[in-house]
C-alpha cells in the first residue's frame, strides 16, 4: 500500500506547537502500525505546490498538511490528481478528494482564557499572537472571551509579532514582548505564536510570571511556570487521516470543537500546583456549556471582528 | 507615557542594542582596517548557533560563548583570506559567508539535534546570568535615578555591560596606541604603514581577528543572553543594521554606541506599540518594523551627515600588480 | 660611435674612496609579469654624495630605489650597505639600516596629523602619548637644523605639496636615516620650493647624509649632484661624474641616439579668437575657490600655453572648457565659442564636442582611456554617439575597427594591434592613441592637457610636430603643462597660472624660464627682468634648453 | 602579470572553482553523516533525470537568467545591485496588479501588460538607491540591502492590508483570472504534437529569458549605450571626460537591472503561482549574483550557470523529499560556490598563472 506523507507548514516541524503535535501524530501511528511516512518542511510559500505535486507523484497517499496557508495551493493540484486522496488541517477547501479539517480555536482560547482571569493578580493578562492573520486574532477573539467572562474589569494586552512568516519564529521578540506585557502589569502571557511563544514561555518564566501554550502540551516546558497549553489535537487528526490510510474520507469538513474533544486546556503534573479546584471547576462548567451549546464562543472569522477587547 | 513604560522601553532598547553594538564595533575594527565586512550577520549567526549548541551539550554558558567566538572566528579566517591573503572581493566573500552560517547552522543543527536547526533550550547555567548592579535595590527609591538605575541600567546579562565597556575601550585602542594608530592608518592608506616598515597583512589579519571575536560574542548573547537556544535565522537582519550603524556612526566607537542605541530604541519602541495610531492614520506594523531600514537609507542618502568611509576600505592592498 | 658607446666602461665607483660606500648594489634583477624592470644592476654611491638617478619613464628608476628600500623583492641581486650585506628584505630592515625614502607618491595618511605620520611605525612603545612628545621636541630640532619648519599638529591633506615633502623628509630623518632616496621631488614643486629643497639637501650632505635623487629634469640634476646614473629600458647604461657630463650627453644616454631637443616652428598667424573666457570663477564642492576670474582668449591658428605648478586650476579650467567640471562646483563667468555662449551649468562634455571642442586630458590613463576597452573601442571614446558610427539603434563596429585601423597606421602606434587592450600599450603609445583620436576629430579648439607626461623623446617629437600642423592647419590650440620647457618651446603665447589666477602673459621670446618661474609662484609682474635671471649660473641661461623639451 | 589564455580565463578557472565548491560541499555532506554520492545521484535523477525534473529545473533557471542579468548590467556599470531581491519583490506586486486589474480575456494580451507591470515596478524600486548613489553617494550596496527589507515590509502590508481578499487567511492575493494562465512548456510541447512533462511550472517565461539574454547581449556589447555603461563601470572620471553623465549611466544601468529583476516575476507570480504570495522571490535575487559571478557577467555564461543554479534548486528540493539531508544543504553549496567562483577567484587563478607562465617561458 502506499505510505501517507506530511507536510509541515513553514513554523517546521519543531515548533514546540502546531506543526509538531502533527509530528506527534504520525509518530504515534508509526509506532502503533510499524508503518513508515513520507515528510517534508517548507521553507517558503512558493515551495508548496512543488511539494504537493511531488509527493502526489511519487504516489503517497493519503497527503496530511498543516496549515491555511495550503488551502489555495491544493486547490488548483488536487483535482490534477483524482487518485490521491488529500488531508488539510486548519482550513476548508472544497474537493472530491479532499478531506478539510477546521478546529474551534476560539473554544480552547476560551478555556485558556477563563484560566488565565482567574489566575490573574494584577487584573492584567496577556496576549502574543504570531503572525497577525484571522486565524490567530481568532485565538486571541476566543482568549478575551474567556478572560471577561471571569471579570469584564480585566485587561487584556495584545501583541502579535510580525506580519510575515518570520513571526512564528522570532524568540526573541517574543521574549521582548512578553517583557513589555509584564512591564505594563501583565501576569498571564498567553502566546499563540509557534515557535515564537518558546521565547515568550521563557522570558515569562525568567520574569516570575505565568504563560500560556498553545497547540501542543507545553506545560513541561517550564514545569510550574505555564499555566496551561490551549491545545488542539492536531496529533488526533493526523493520526485518524494516517490511520485512515488511502480509505480516508473525502469532501468532507471535520469540525473539531470542544465537543469533539477537539480542542481544549492541558491539565498534567507539570501545572497541577497552579491549577486550583475553583479554577478546574470554571474551567469544566465552561466547557461543558459550550459542548452542550448553551455557551456560544464568537469565531471572529464570522464577522471578522471580536465583540470584546 | 508614563515613566515605568519609559524605563521599560529603555531597559528594552539596552538588551535589543547590545548585539547590534557589537557587531558594530566587530565591523569597525574590520573597516577601519580597510577590510569592508558585510558578512557580519553570518559571524553573528554561527556564533549563536555554536553557543547554543556547545550550551546546550556542555550546559556551561562558557563554553558555550568559547564556541561561538570560535566559530566566528572560522568565519572571520575565511573572509581574511579571501579579502588579504588572495585579494578577493570582499562585498563578495560577505555575501557567500552569509549564505554560508546560513546553510550551515540549520545543517549542523539538524544533523546533531534533529529539531530542525533548533537548538535545544538553554537552562540554568548554560545561559548568561543576569548581574544586579551594587546598590541597585538600596537605590531603587530615589526618585527618578533610582528606578533608572534599578531597572534599566542594572539587571543585564555580562554581553550587556561588556559591550558598553567596549565602547570606551575601542576609543582608547583606537586613539590612544600603537596598535590603533596603524589601524587607522592602514585602512586609509596601507601603502603608508607598508614604507613605515609594518606589516599591512598582519594589521588586517588583527583587525578581521578581533572582528571575529566580537562577532561571536554578539552571536553567544543572542543565543544565550536575549533567548535560550538557537533558532534557524536568528539573527534576523541585525548584522546588516549593525552594519547601517556603523555608517550612521562614521566609524567611530562613541557614535556607534548612539547608532545601535537608536536603532535599538526602534525596535524596542516597535515592540511596545506594534502599530501608531495617530488619530486619522495608523501607522502599520510593517512600516514600524522597516523603520530602520528606512532610517538607514535616508542617513545614507545624507541627510543626516554624509559618511566618509575608510578610504583604501573595500580594496585589496596590491604592492605589484 | 653612438652615445652609449661613448660612455661605456665607466660603470666603475667614480671615486675611490678608502671608506665604503654607502651604498653598493649588484646585480639587481626585477620583473613584473612579463615586464623586466631592473636587469642586473649595479650601482655604487659613495658616501656623503648627492647621487642623480636619470631615465625615461618606465626605465626602472623607481623600481630599483623601492628594492633598496626594501620595499619589492629583487628577484636577483645583493644590496651591501656600508660594505656590508644589510639584509634587506622589507621596508623595516632597510629602515634599520639607515635608509630613508620619499616617494614620487607621498605615503602619507592625509586625515592624520603631521606629527601622527611621522611616528607611525616608529613608536616608542605601545601607548602613542610618550612617543607624541619626544616626537615633537625631534620635529622641533629638525625643524630648526635643517630648514624643515611645519607644524606638527596639522591634519596633512591640508598641507601644500611642499609641506607634505617636507613631512616625508622629517620622517626620514626622525628614523635616523643616513641615506635618503627622493623619487621624482620636483615635479610637483615650485621653482622656489625647488631652490629650498635643494638647500635641504646640500644641508643634508654637509652631514655626511647620502642622498639619491631621481629627476627626470636635466637641469637639476647638473644642479645638485655629484654623480649620475643613467638607466633605460631597465638597464643602467652609465654611471658618471656630473661634473664631466653635459645635458646633452645624459639625454643621448638616456635614449640612446642623438636628440633634437628644439621644436621647429614657423611664427603664428592668428585669425579670429576662437575661445574667449570671461572672468571665470568655479568654487569646488568643498568650498575651495579653484578659479579666480579667469580671463582668456585663443584664436584660431595660435598655442596659447598655460604654465603653472599642476593644483593652481588649470585642471578646473581644461574641465570646465571640456565640459566635465566636478559635479557640485559652482562655476561663474561666460565662456565663448566663436562668438557664442556656452552652457557653465549642466555642461556636458559631448556637448562641447559637438560645438568643435576636443580635448586631450591630463591624465591618459585615469581620463583619456579605457584601460580596459581594446584600442578600437578607445577611437571612438567621446566620439560613440556620432552618427557616422552608428548603424540603427546599434554602433557599427566594423566601421569603427577599419578608422581604428586606419590611424594606428597613421600615428605609428605600437604594437599595430587595434584588439589589444589599452592597457597593454606602453605609455607613450597610449598617449598617441589619445591624440590621434581627438586630432583626427579636426576641432576647431584642441584643448591639451600634459600632452608628453611619461612620454619617451621620439614620441613627444611627433606629437609636438602634430600640434603644430593643427594649430598651422588653423585651429585654436589651448595648451597645458608643467613642463616649462613644452611651453616655451610650444607656445605662442604664454600665460601663467598661480592659485586660480592669471598672473601674467609673455611672449615666449621675450621672457625666461626664471620669470615665469617667478610668477608660477605668485610674485606679481615676475619680479626679475628677463636679462638678468637668476644670479647663480643657471642652466636656464643656455638658448638651446630654454627652448628646448627636456 | 602573466595573462592567463582567455580560454583559461573564461572556462578553466570557473571550472576549478566550482570543482573546489563541489568537493568542499562533499565534505560537508560526510560530515553530517550521509553519502556525498548518493546525495548527488539524487540531485541528478531528480532534476535532469525526467521531464518532470527538468520542468523545475527550467523554472528556476528562468528566475535565475532574470536576477543574474540584472545583477550584471548593474555589475558592467561598476554598482553591486544586492537588491534584486526586492525589486522582483516589487516586480511580483507590478504583475499582481496588473493581472488583477482587468478580466483579461488571452494570455496573450494579459502577459505584455504584465511584463511592463513587473519591470516598471522593479525599477521603480531600483530607482531610489540608484538616485541615492548618483547624487548622494551612498553606497548602493547598502541601500539595495535595506530595500530589500523595506520590499519584504511592503509587500507584506499590501498583502495583508490591501490585496488579500476578505476573509483570507493567507497573505497573498486572490487567484489571478483565468486568462492569464501562461502556456507551461508541456502544454507548447504538447500544441506542437511533442508529450514532454506535465505539471511543471517551467512556461513561456522561459523564452522571454532567452530573448532577454539576447536583448542584454546586444545592449552591452552594440548598443552605445551598452559602450557607455561599460565605459563607466570601469572608469567614473573617464565616463565624465567623455561626456557620459555618470548620474544618467548609474540611474539607467539601475533601471534596467530592476526591470529584468521585476520581468522576473512574469515567471513565479503569473506563470507558477498565479497569484502573488508572501516571500515568493525565495532568495533568487541573491542566487542572482552568484549566477552573474559565474557567468562573469555575459550572458552566455548567465544562461548556463542559472542552468547549474535550477538543477542545484531542483536537486536539492529532491534531496529534502528523498533523503535526510535538510535543504539547506543547497545553501551551503550556493554559499561555496559564490565564495569559489567570486571571492576566492585568485585562489585558483595564481596557482593556474604560475603554471601557464611557467610553459609559455
Ligand atoms: N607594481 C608594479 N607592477 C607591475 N609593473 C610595474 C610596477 N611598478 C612598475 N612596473 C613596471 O616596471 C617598469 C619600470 O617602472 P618604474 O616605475 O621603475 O619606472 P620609472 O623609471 O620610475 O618611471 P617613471 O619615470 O615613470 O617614474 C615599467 O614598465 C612599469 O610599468
Ligand atoms: N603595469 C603593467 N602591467 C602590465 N604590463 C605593463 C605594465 N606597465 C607596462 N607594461 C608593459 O610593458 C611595456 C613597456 O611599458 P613602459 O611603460 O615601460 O614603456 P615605455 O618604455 O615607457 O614606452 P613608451 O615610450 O611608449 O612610453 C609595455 O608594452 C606595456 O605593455
Ligand atoms: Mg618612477
Ligand atoms: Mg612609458
Amino acid at each position: 500500500a502506499a505510505d501517507p506523507a506530511l507536510i509541515y507548514d513553514l513554523g517546521g516541524k519543531f515548533d514546540k506547537s502546531f506543526n509538531e503535535a502533527a509530528y506527534a501524530g504520525a509518530e504515534k501511528w508509526k509506532a502503533e502500525t510499524g508503518g513508515t511516512y513520507k515528510e517534508l518542511e517548507m521553507q517558503s510559500e512558493a515551495q508548496r505546490e512543488q511539494a504537493l505535486r511531488r509527493l502526489a507523484e511519487t504516489g503517497a497517499n493519503p497527503i496530511v498538511m498543516t496549515g491555511f496557508a495550503f488551502a489555495e495551493v491544493l486547490k488548483k493540484v488536487a483535482p490534477d490528481y483524482p487518485d490521491t486522496r488529500f488531508v488539510i488541517i486548519d482550513s476548508a477547501v472544497e474537493g472530491a478528494n479532499v478531506q478539510s479539517n477546521l478546529f474551534a480555536d476560539e473554544q480552547g482560547s476560551y478555556l485558556a482564557g477563563v484560566m488565565a482571569g482567574m489566575a490573574t493578580k494584577t487584573k492584567t493578562v496577556g496576549f502574543i499572537g504570531g503572525m497577525d492573520v484571522p486565524l490567530i486574532r481568532n485565538f486571541a477573539c476566543g482568549y478575551v472571551q474567556g478572560v471577561k467572562s471571569v471579570d469584564p474589569a480585566i485587561k487584556v494586552l495584545q501583541n502579535m509579532t510580525g506580519t510575515t512568516p518570520a513571526a512564528w519564529n522570532d524568540p526573541v521578540k517574543g521574549g521582548e514582548l512578553a517583557k513589555a506585557q509584564k512591564a505594563q502589569g501583565a501576569d498571564v502571557i498567553y502566546a499563540a505564536a509557534g515557535g515564537t511563544g518558546i521565547g515568550v514561555l521563557q522570558a515569562a518564566a525568567d520574569e516570575g510570571i505565568l504563560s500560556i501554550g498553545v497547540d501542543s502540551n507545553q506545560n513541561h516546558l517550564h514545569p510550574g511556570k505555564v499555566l496551561t497549553s490551549a491545545i488542539k489535537r492536531v496529533d488526533t487528526a493526523v493520526y485518524d487521516a494516517f490511520k485512515a490510510g488511502t480509505e480516508v474520507e473525502v469532501g468532507k469538513t471535520n469540525i473539531w470543537d470542544v465537543a469533539h474533544d477537539g480542542v481544549g486546556v492541558a491539565m498534567d503534573d507539570n501545572n497541577k500546583p497552579l491549577v486550583s479546584d475553583e479554577m478546574a471547576k470554571a474551567v469544566e462548567d465552561a466547557r461543558a456549556k459550550i459542548a452542550s451549546g448553551e455557551l456560544k464562543v464568537v469565531n471572529y472569522n464570522t464577522g471578522n471582528a471580536c465583540p470584546v477587547q | 507615557m508614563d515613566y515605568a513604560t519609559v524605563l521599560q522601553i529603555l531597559d528594552s532598547a539596552l538588551r535589543l542594542m547590545t548585539p547590534l553594538l557589537l557587531a558594530c564595533l566587530a565591523g569597525l575594527f574590520s573597516e577601519r582596517s580597510g577590510i569592508f565586512d558585510i558578512g557580519l550577520e553570518g559571524k553573528m549567526l554561527i556564533a549563536a548557533f555554536a553557543a547554543g549548541a556547545a550550551g546546550a551539550l556542555t550546559g556551561s554558558v562558557w563554553l558555550g560563548l568559547g564556541a561561538a567566538v570560535l566559530a566566528s572566528l572560522a568565519l572571520a579566517a575565511i573572509h581574511g583570506m579571501t579579502a588579504i591573503t588572495f585579494r578577493g572581493n570582499q562585498l563578495i566573500s560577505g555575501v557567500a559567508i552569509n549564505f554560508l552560517a546560513s546553510g550551515l547552522t540549520v545543517l549542523l543543527g539538524q544533523s546533531w539535534f534533529g529539531l530542525g536547526g533548533r537548538t535545544p533550550a538553554l537552562e540554568g547555567g548554560a545561559r548568561f546570568a543576569t548581574i544586579t548592579l551594587p546598590g541597585a535595590e538600596a537605590l531603587r527609591g530615589v526618585p527618578v535615578v533610582g528606578p533608572l538605575y534599578a531597572e534599566v541600567l542594572s539587571g543585564h546579562t555580562l554581553p550587556v555591560y561588556v559591550a558598553l565597556a567596549l565602547v570606551p575601550a575601542t576609543w582608547w585602542l583606537l586613539y590612544r596606541t600603537r596598535f590603533g594608530l596603524r589601524l587607522r592608518a592602514v585602512g586609509d592608506n596601507p601603502a603608508s604603514v607598508d614604507t613605515a616598515g609594518v606589516s599591512v597583512v598582519r594589521l588586517r589579519w588583527a583587525a578581521v581577528a578581533i572582528t571575529g571575536v566580537l562577532c561571536g560574542l554578539a552571536g553567544a548573547y543572542l543565543a544565550a543572553g536575549l533567548s535560550a537556544g538557537f533558532v534557524k535565522e536568528m539573527t534576523a537582519g541585525r548584522g546588516y543594521i549593525a552594519l547601517a550603524a556603523l555608517i550612521f556612526a562614521n566609524w567611530m566607537p562613541w557614535r556607534a554606541l548612539g547608532a545601535t542605541f537608536l536603532f535599538g530604541l526602534m525596535e524596542a519602541v516597535a515592540n511596545r506599540y506594534p502599530e501608531i495610531d495617530l488619530g486619522p492614520v495608523t501607522i502599520p506594523s510593517m512600516f514600524m518594523s522597516a523603520l530602520p531600514y528606512i532610517l538607514t537609507v535616508i542617513i545614507l542618502a545624507g541627510f543626516i551627515g554624509r559618511a566618509t568611509p575608510p578610504r583604501a576600505g573595500g580594496e585589496p592592498y596590491v604592492k605589484e600588480r | 660611435m653612438t652615445a652609449t658607446d661613448s660612455v661605456a666602461g665607466r660603470h666603475a665607483a667614480p671615486e675611490t674612496a678608502s671608506v665604503a660606500p654607502a651604498i653598493e648594489l649588484r646585480g639587481i634583477s626585477k620583473a613584473f609579469g612579463p615586464v623586466q624592470a631592473n636587469k642586473d644592476i649595479s650601482m655604487t654611491v659613495p658616501r656623503g654624495t648627492i647621487h642623480g638617478i636619470v631615465g625615461e619613464n618606465g626605465a626602472g628608476k623607481s623600481t630599483l630605489m623601492s628594492i633598496l628600500y626594501g620595499f619589492y623583492r629583487p628577484d636577483a641581486g645583493q644590496i651591501l650597505i656600508g660594505g656590508r650585506d644589510a639584509g634587506i628584505t622589507d621596508s623595516q630592515s632597510a629602515i634599520r639600516a639607515g635608509i630613508g625614502m620619499v616617494f614620487q607618491h607621498f605615503k602619507l595618511v592625509p586625515n592624520m596629523t603631521v606629527l601622527e605620520n611621522v611616528i607611525l611605525g616608529a613608536e616608542d612603545s605601545a601607548l602613542l602619548a610618550p612617543s607624541l612628545s619626544r616626537a615633537r621636541g625631534e620635529l622641533r630640532r629638525l625643524a630648526e637644523e635643517y630648514e624643515l619648519q611645519v607644524d606638527p599638529d596639522a591634519v596633512v591633506e591640508t598641507l601644500s605639496v611642499g609641506h607634505q615633502q617636507r613631512v616625508e623628509i622629517l620622517k626620514a630623518l626622525y628614523r635616523h636615516a643616513d641615506i635618503l632616496i627622493l623619487d621624482e621631488p620636483t615635479g610637483v614643486l615650485t621653482p622656489a620650493e625647488a631652490e629650498h629643497l635643494f638647500r635641504i639637501l646640500r644641508g643634508l650632505r654637509e652631514q655626511g647624509k647620502t642622498i639619491i635623487v631621481i629627476t627626470h629634469k636635466l637641469r637639476e640634476v647638473m644642479e645638485i649632484t655629484d654623480n649620475v646614473s643613467v638607466m633605460r629600458r631597465g638597464e643602467m647604461v652609465a654611471t658618471v661624474r656630473t661634473a664631466d657630463t653635459s645635458p646633452e650627453q645624459l639625454a643621448e644616454l638616456m635614449v640612446g641616439r642623438k636628440v633634437l631637443l628644439r621644436v621647429d616652428k614657423a611664427p603664428a598667424r592668428p585669425g579670429a579668437p576662437v575661445l574667449e573666457v570671461v572672468r571665470l570663477e568655479m568654487v569646488d564642492r568643498t568650498g575651495v575657490t579653484r578659479l579666480r576670474g579667469v580671463d582668456l582668449t585663443v584664436r584660431a591658428g595660435e598655442i596659447v600655453g598655460i604654465a603653472g605648478v599642476s593644483g593652481n586650476g588649470q585642471t578646473q579650467l581644461m574641465e570646465i572648457l571640456g565640459g566635465y567640471a566636478e559635479p557640485g562646483a559652482r562655476v561663474t563667468g561666460a565662456v565663448r565659442m566663436n562668438g557664442a555662449d556656452l552652457p557653465l551649468t549642466r555642461t556636458d562634455a559631448a556637448a562641447r564636442r559637438r560645438a568643435g571642442i576636443g580635448n586631450i586630458p591630463e591624465d591618459r590613463q585615469v581620463e583619456g582611456l579605457i584601460m580596459d576597452f581594446s584600442c578600437w573601442e578607445n577611437t571612438v571614446f567621446g566620439h560613440h554617439r556620432d552618427p557616422e558610427y552608428q548603424s540603427g539603434p546599434l554602433m557599427d563596429n566594423d566601421r569603427v575597427r577599419q578608422r581604428a585601423e586606419r590611424l594606428i597606421a597613421q600615428f605609428d602606434v605600437r604594437p599595430a594591434n587595434c584588439h589589444l587592450a589599452a592597457r597593454n600599450f606602453s605609455g607613450g603609445n597610449q598617449q598617441k592613441i589619445v591624440v590621434a583620436r581627438e586630432i583626427e576629430e579636426k576641432p576647431a579648439l584642441l584643448l591639451v592637457g600634459q600632452p608628453t607626461r611619461g612620454v619617451d623623446i621620439g614620441a613627444i617629437e611627433f606629437i609636438h610636430r602634430r600640434l603644430i600642423e593643427m594649430r598651422d592647419a588653423g585651429a585654436a590650440i589651448l595648451l597645458v603643462s608643467v613642463e616649462l620647457d613644452e611651453i616655451m618651446g610650444l607656445s605662442d603665447r604664454i600665460v601663467v597660472m598661480f592659485d586660480g589666477r592669471i598672473m601674467g602673459e609673455r611672449q615666449p621670446d621675450q621672457t625666461s624660464a626664471a620669470e615665469l618661474g617667478m610668477l608660477m609662484a605668485g610674485v606679481e609682474g615676475g619680479g626679475i627682468p628677463p636679462a638678468q635671471g637668476q644670479p647663480r649660473a643657471h642652466p636656464d641661461a643656455r638658448p638651446d634648453l630654454a627652448k628646448g623639451i627636456l | 602579470m602573466t595573462r592567463l589564455p582567455r580560454w583559461a580565463d573564461l572556462i578553466l578557472t570557473p571550472l576549478i572553482s566550482l570543482a573546489l565548491a563541489f568537493a568542499i560541499s562533499a565534505v560537508v555532506i560526510l560530515a553530517i553523516g550521509q553519502d556525498p554520492w548518493a546525495a548527488l545521484k539524487t540531485m541528478v535523477t531528480g532534476a535532469v533525470g525526467s521531464s518532470y525534473g527538468w520542468g523545475y529545473t527550467l523554472y528556476y533557471a528562468t528566475n535565475f537568467i532574470f536576477t543574474g542579468l540584472a545583477v550584471a548590467v548593474a555589475a558592467h556599470a561598476g554598482l553591486f545591485n544586492i537588491g534584486a531581491e526586492g525589486q522582483a519583490t516589487l516586480g511580483g506586486l507590478g504583475v499582481a496588479l496588473v493581472c488583477l486589474a482587468l478580466p483579461w480575456p488571452h494570455w496573450a494580451l494579459a502577459l505584455p501588460a504584465a511584463m511592463l507591470g513587473g519591470a516598471l515596478f522593479g525599477a521603480a524600486w531600483a530607482l531610489i538607491p540608484a538616485w541615492l548613489q548618483a547624487k548622494r553617494g551612498s553606497h548602493v550596496v547598502i541601500t539595495t540591502i535595506m530595500f530589500n527589507f523595506i520590499a519584504a515590509a511592503l509587500l507584506n502590508w499590501v498583502l495583508v492590508n490591501v490585496l488579500r481578499p476578505p476573509g483570507s487567511q493567507d497573505p497573498a492575493t486572490a487567484n489571478f483570472p483565468a486568462g492569464t494562465h501562461l502556456p507551461t512548456l508541456s502544454d507548447m510541447a504538447g500544441a506542437i504534437g511533442v508529450q514532454w512533462g506535465k505539471a511543471t511550472p517551467a512556461n513561456v517565461s522561459f523564452l522571454i529569458a532567452i530573448a532577454a539574454c539576447l536583448l542584454v547581449w546586444l545592449l552591452i556589447w552594440r548598443t552605445p549605450l551598452g559602450y557607455e555603461i561599460r565605459a563607466f563601470g570601469k572608469s567614473e572620471r573617464a565616463a565624465r571626460y567623455a561626456g557620459i553623465s555618470p548620474v544618467r549611466i548609474t540611474v539607467v544601468a539601475m533601471l534596467i537591472s530592476g526591470a529584468l529583476a521585476g520581468l522576473m516575476a512574469v515567471n513565479n507570480v503569473m506563470g507558477e503561482a498565479g497569484r502573488l504570495v508572501l516571500n515568493n522571490v525565495e532568495g533568487a535575487g541573491f542566487i542572482g549574483i552568484a549566477v552573474a559571478l559565474m557567468g562573469r557577467n555575459h550572458p552566455l555564461g548567465i544562461f548556463l550557470a542559472a542552468l547549474l543554479f535550477g538543477f542545484l534548486y531542483q536537486g536539492g528540493a529532491e534531496l529534502a523529499l528523498f533523503s535526510n539531508i535538510p535543504r539547506e544543504l543547497i545553501t551551503v553549496i550556493q554559499a561555496l560556490v559564490i565564495l569559489f567562483t567570486g571571492a576566492l577567484d585568485n585562489m585558483v587563478r595564481m596557482p593556474l598563472e604560475r603554471l601557464f607562465g611557467r610553459r609559455a617561458g
